[in-house]
């Protein structure tokens, strides 16, 4: 038995260390305020803000969610209010906060992301990026970068060499790449954003989903498709994660459907260091603290004092 | 705003496919004005994975001993509904609120006309009686509630305000008509303020004679809802201006002139 | 309003006929004795067998089966009696049923494919092939096959051509492909398909997913990983279906998560002709005749008096 | 074998985490035998996807108007059964059975020894009762049923056979020790004929000692399980000889001494 207090929950990203290994998912907790009233932030991981643009953008038209089983489809769109606007209005709230805060960055070009992961270098407060190439809401950008080896490596490379040359300890913030499972072999992938340079991945991204509403013979999203989040993902992003952590060396972040302990367990045995949780959080907001009160109780029960060795009781 | 489990103290039937719900209100806890809304579990762990929006009819302030409760109005329409409709009176509810924007108040000397359709009774009786406080106060001229149904067997028991209009498809109760109908030939005798929650096609109507009429306009929404408190942006609503805002912090209650109607049915 | 009488439910799957659009799918039937006693066989669509190998197949280690949110795992491994058998043992009792028998034909190499369509088309009583090139659950075969294009375009151009040469009517037996949504573009895979001459597709088979046992700290399943199916990935085909039927001109039959009518009809609206019920007849056996009468209900609610005009409706 | 929705007659709580359900058996199904199960939608509509297996632990027929009656004996471990174990009399459950290949006779002569543990214990009280009118009928001896507990307060509160022999791990009632202990050191008097149904340990344990004696040994065993019907093959157990048998058709009751224990722990 291990106590409590001796428990070590860090986890290490690239230069970057997390208190501990649940953080919450870009697009399901805003910029963090939004659900400052309902839970203890400072008690987070790590917060993934919602998707970062270049230019702000009104995101798809209405409506964009739709109910599926044990699931939800959402179409977003990477709605933002764009980068000069995260950095005036978001930017002083999140630079408040006692947790790492990651900012997912995305774009419809290369020099999109690279725009913006330049410019965020000149500001603090933030941890890391987390480069969202896998986003299937989008006409232009988000999942086709995700999809195609060569442009994953280039992308990747060109974003940490902006990284590398950003002033002081921005030039060490971790580049994290975000994985879509919408592939044939997501192993390629990641290793082409390992060869890349990307200090660790996070898996999976939403699954292209639709849902007909058959009253009125129409898809329920405005859109057509949507990114399927939630219970209903969990075995995908397990079998994800399982295959990913074996193909490459850096860390994997694992996230899709976590809605307990249980689930976030699964992940961290199939060889996430750490994970987050999404769509589970609108369900019940306090989701995050009690699968970080579920994984203390395993390593307890299991006799495990660092969090970063339950892979390897696998 | 919180999450809280709100013990039920009351589940009845108030029309076909139409029940009340009253639950426990927190002591810490300010009262939710009309208009704005909660969010519950409806069901299991998993499924449904959004939690269902549905809008005050009712608050009271309890005392003496017995704790303050909100009630609601809700039809039974899918599997949350029918989840909820199958509770008992002391089982619990998981409720995240209250949340949102609610309804302003009028204008002095207005008339608040409120018209309602369908699931739109429990806001718009809520606010119905808060107005005829206001009214009885000298804030605005006494309100008038118009309500729409089908047939008169759908009219729900429920006490309504001293004035409320009762308008039938068929004529089987009160004026012939639709809701809108009854809006065309009425004559409130003071600046109308109008105020609306049903479904789209009334809500569209009544912005069209507003907007003819330039009377102020509110309007409460439904729009699919993921987190409630603004972090997803799943619940956006297209402003005339282009703009998307969204229905859990600005809204559900908008300036119903500013609302693309086109893109709402 | 339509009469129910005058309802037309028939489908057109190459030259063969179907007399409704709701199949029982491969792999949750058997072959067809299994269930006989719980619903009335002759009253469905079609009966897509289990698959048949050339060779008779063990199948993979027990556990093979794993509960997941929504949906369920499965790592059978295509076990089964082998072609020969199949032939002596199955389709005797297969010949008796008043409804398509459609067999699901797979393999570990092109010409285990070819050499159980050839033999098949010696044998009567049989209403087509649904050639299986999207298993996840063994080692050689199976998915590989379904993500190649070239690959998936000779084989499917062989089968046919050995169809045609089969004696009198075996030689207009459709030839089905039923595809992988475990793939970057699907549209890609099933034109190759198409190109190969398939006479349908048939979408979608089971999802790549692992659930891990915390408490063993063990996935579930011996082999790892299983195919994930049943409610949970209804969105994911409804999504592939909307988009094969508009990527190729041949019918498209939709499976995946259905579980009462309102699922199938979801299918029927984005495209499909015809729809296949699968892990749904585990939890409740009736539910491909309570799919077909739903869907009779809404045809004479929306005057639709031809089940393949359904479409039309979206 | 049947599809049916069945109206539960009773459920009661047995020991700790235990329950006994009851529900009314449909007349135009034959009783099932001892060993044999059913299958029951344990949740929603949706979730779980499988459906919950369960053995028979006794069988009534009713009459002067009142329904045969159908009981198991069932743990409380995950959400299928916590689902059950909520329910009440009256309402129905969802009922696929009777399915499966139950245990065989002994040989005439032979002293059944019956060996359970934990969810082990509904299918060997049944088969215990059974014998017990077999061993009356001078068709076999009288058997002896063991069940082995790790304390006293996990003893179900059921009606036990005569001669039944209980076993703690912590000698708070009984034999002290684990059931294949007592086993080891107990002398049937004549050859004995083994059934276990329990946890893979025991089973193995017993599996052991039936290869030694060279005594027939049943056993009963626990495998995930799809259709129920042999439709999916999703069940399947290996044997000593590397065949595949299908759980829910060939078993749930195997030959012990061809079951391949190692692969099953
Ligand atoms: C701010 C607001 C206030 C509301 N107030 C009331 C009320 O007072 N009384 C009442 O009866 N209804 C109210 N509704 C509508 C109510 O939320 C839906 O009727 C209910 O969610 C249906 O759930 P279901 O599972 O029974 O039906 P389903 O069959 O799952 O859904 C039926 C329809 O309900 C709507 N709906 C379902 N879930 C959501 C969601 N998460 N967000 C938004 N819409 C959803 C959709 O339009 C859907 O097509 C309100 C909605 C909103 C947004
Ligand atoms: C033929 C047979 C007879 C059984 N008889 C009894 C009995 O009389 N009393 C009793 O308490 N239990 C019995 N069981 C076990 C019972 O089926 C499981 O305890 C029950 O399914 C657990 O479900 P859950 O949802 O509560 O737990 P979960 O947490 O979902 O599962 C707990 C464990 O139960 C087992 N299990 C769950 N679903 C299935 C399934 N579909 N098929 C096989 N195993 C499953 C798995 O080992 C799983 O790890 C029997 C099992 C079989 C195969
Ligand atoms: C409403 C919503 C918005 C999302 N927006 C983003 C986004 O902006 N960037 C991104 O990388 N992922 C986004 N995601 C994906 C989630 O971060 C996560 O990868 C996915 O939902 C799977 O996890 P879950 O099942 O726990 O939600 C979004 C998901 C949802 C539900
Ligand atoms: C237990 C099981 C066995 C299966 N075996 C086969 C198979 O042999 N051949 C095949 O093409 N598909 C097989 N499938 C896939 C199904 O036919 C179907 O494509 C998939 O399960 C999705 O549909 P569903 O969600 O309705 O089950 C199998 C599925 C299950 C659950
Ligand atoms: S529901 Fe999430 S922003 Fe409104
Ligand atoms: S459970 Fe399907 S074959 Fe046994």
């Amino acid at each position: 038995m291990t106590q409590t207090d001796k428990l070590d929950l860090s986890v290490q990203i690239g230069s970057l260390t997390l208190p501990n290994p649940v953080g919450v998912a870009s697009g399901t907790f805003g910029y963090g305020e939004e659900y400052a009233p309902l839970l203890d932030v400072n008690t987070l991981g790590a917060l993934y803000t919602k998707a970062v643009t270049l230019e702000p953008r009104a995101g798809n038209p209405a409506p964009r969610l739709a109910d599926t089983p044990a699931g939800m489809l959402n179409s977003i769109g990477l709605a933002n209010p764009g980068m000069e606007a995260f950095i005036t209005d978001k930017l002083p709230f999140l630079r408040t906060l006692g947790c790492p805060v990651i900012v997912n960055v995305a774009g419809s070009t290369e020099d999109d992301y690279a725009l913006v992961v330049e410019r965020l270098g000149s500001e603090d407060g933030l941890g890391g990026y987390e480069i969202n190439i896998s986003c299937p809401n989008v006409a232009h950008g988000g999942m086709a970068f995700g999809t195609d080896p060569a442009l994953v490596e280039r992308l990747v490379k060109r974003l940490v060499s902006i990284r590398d040359r950003a002033p002081g300890a921005a030039s060490r913030r971790p580049v994290i790449v975000k994985l879509s499972p919408n592939v044939t072999d997501i192993g390629l992938i990641a290793r082409a954003a390992e060869a890349g340079g990307a200090d660790a991945l996070s898996c999976i991204n939403t699954l292209v989903g639709m849902v007909i509403d058959t009253k009125r013979k129409r898809p329920v999203l405005a859109r057509g498709t949507g990114g399927l989040s939630g219970p209903a993902v969990l075995p995908v992003g397990v079998a994800v994660v399982y295959k990913v952590s074996r193909a490459v060396a850096i860390p994997v972040i694992g996230l899709g459907g976590i809605s307990c302990a249980d689930d976030a367990l699964q992940y961290l045995l199939a060889g996430a260091v750490a994970v987050q949780v999404g769509t589970a959080i609108f369900s019940r907001p306090e989701t995050p603290l009690e699968v970080l009160g579920g994984i203390r109780d395993f390593m307890e029960r299991e006799g495990v004092s660092e969090v970063r060795c339950i892979r390897e009781l696998l | 705003m919180k999450r809280f489990d709100a013990r039920i103290t009351a589940l009845r039937s108030v029309a076909t496919g139409y029940r009340e719900l009253r639950y426990e209100w927190p002591a810490d806890l300010p009262p939710p004005s009309p208009g704005r809304f909660f969010t519950v579990r409806a069901g299991g762990r998993y499924d449904p994975v959004l939690r269902r929006p549905f809008a005050f009819s009712a608050w009271s302030p309890g005392g003496a001993g017995e704790p303050a409760e909100a009630s609601f109005i809700f039809q039974v329409r899918g599997r949350g509904t029918r989840y909820l409709a199958e509770l008992d009176t002391g089982d619990t509810i998981d409720v995240l609120g209250p949340l949102g924007t609610g309804f302003g108040k009028p204008r002095r000397g207005s008339r608040p006309v409120l018209v309602a359709g369908g699931i739109g009774l429990g806001p718009m009786l809520y606010l119905a009686n808060a107005l005829s406080i206001d009214a009885r106060d000298g804030l605005c001229e006494a309100p008038v509630l118009a309500l729409g149904f089908r047939t008169a067997s759908l009219i729900p028991d429920v006490a309504m305000p001293e004035g409320t209009v009762i308008c039938t498809d068929d004529g089987s109760a009160g004026y012939r008509g639709t809701v809108t109908g009854w809006l065309e030939g009425y004559d409130p005798g003071a600046p109308p303020y109008l105020y609306a929650c049903g479904p789209s096609a009334m809500m569209a109507a009544v912005g069209a004679m507003a907007a003819a009429r330039r009377a102020p306009y509110e309007a409460a929404l439904e729009q699919w809802m993921a987190c409630g408190v603004g972090a997803c942006a799943g619940c956006a609503v297209r402003l005339r201006t282009g703009q998307y805002i969204k229905a859990c912090v600005d809204g559900p209650v908008y300036d119903g002139n500013l609302v693309d109607w086109g893109a709402m049915l």
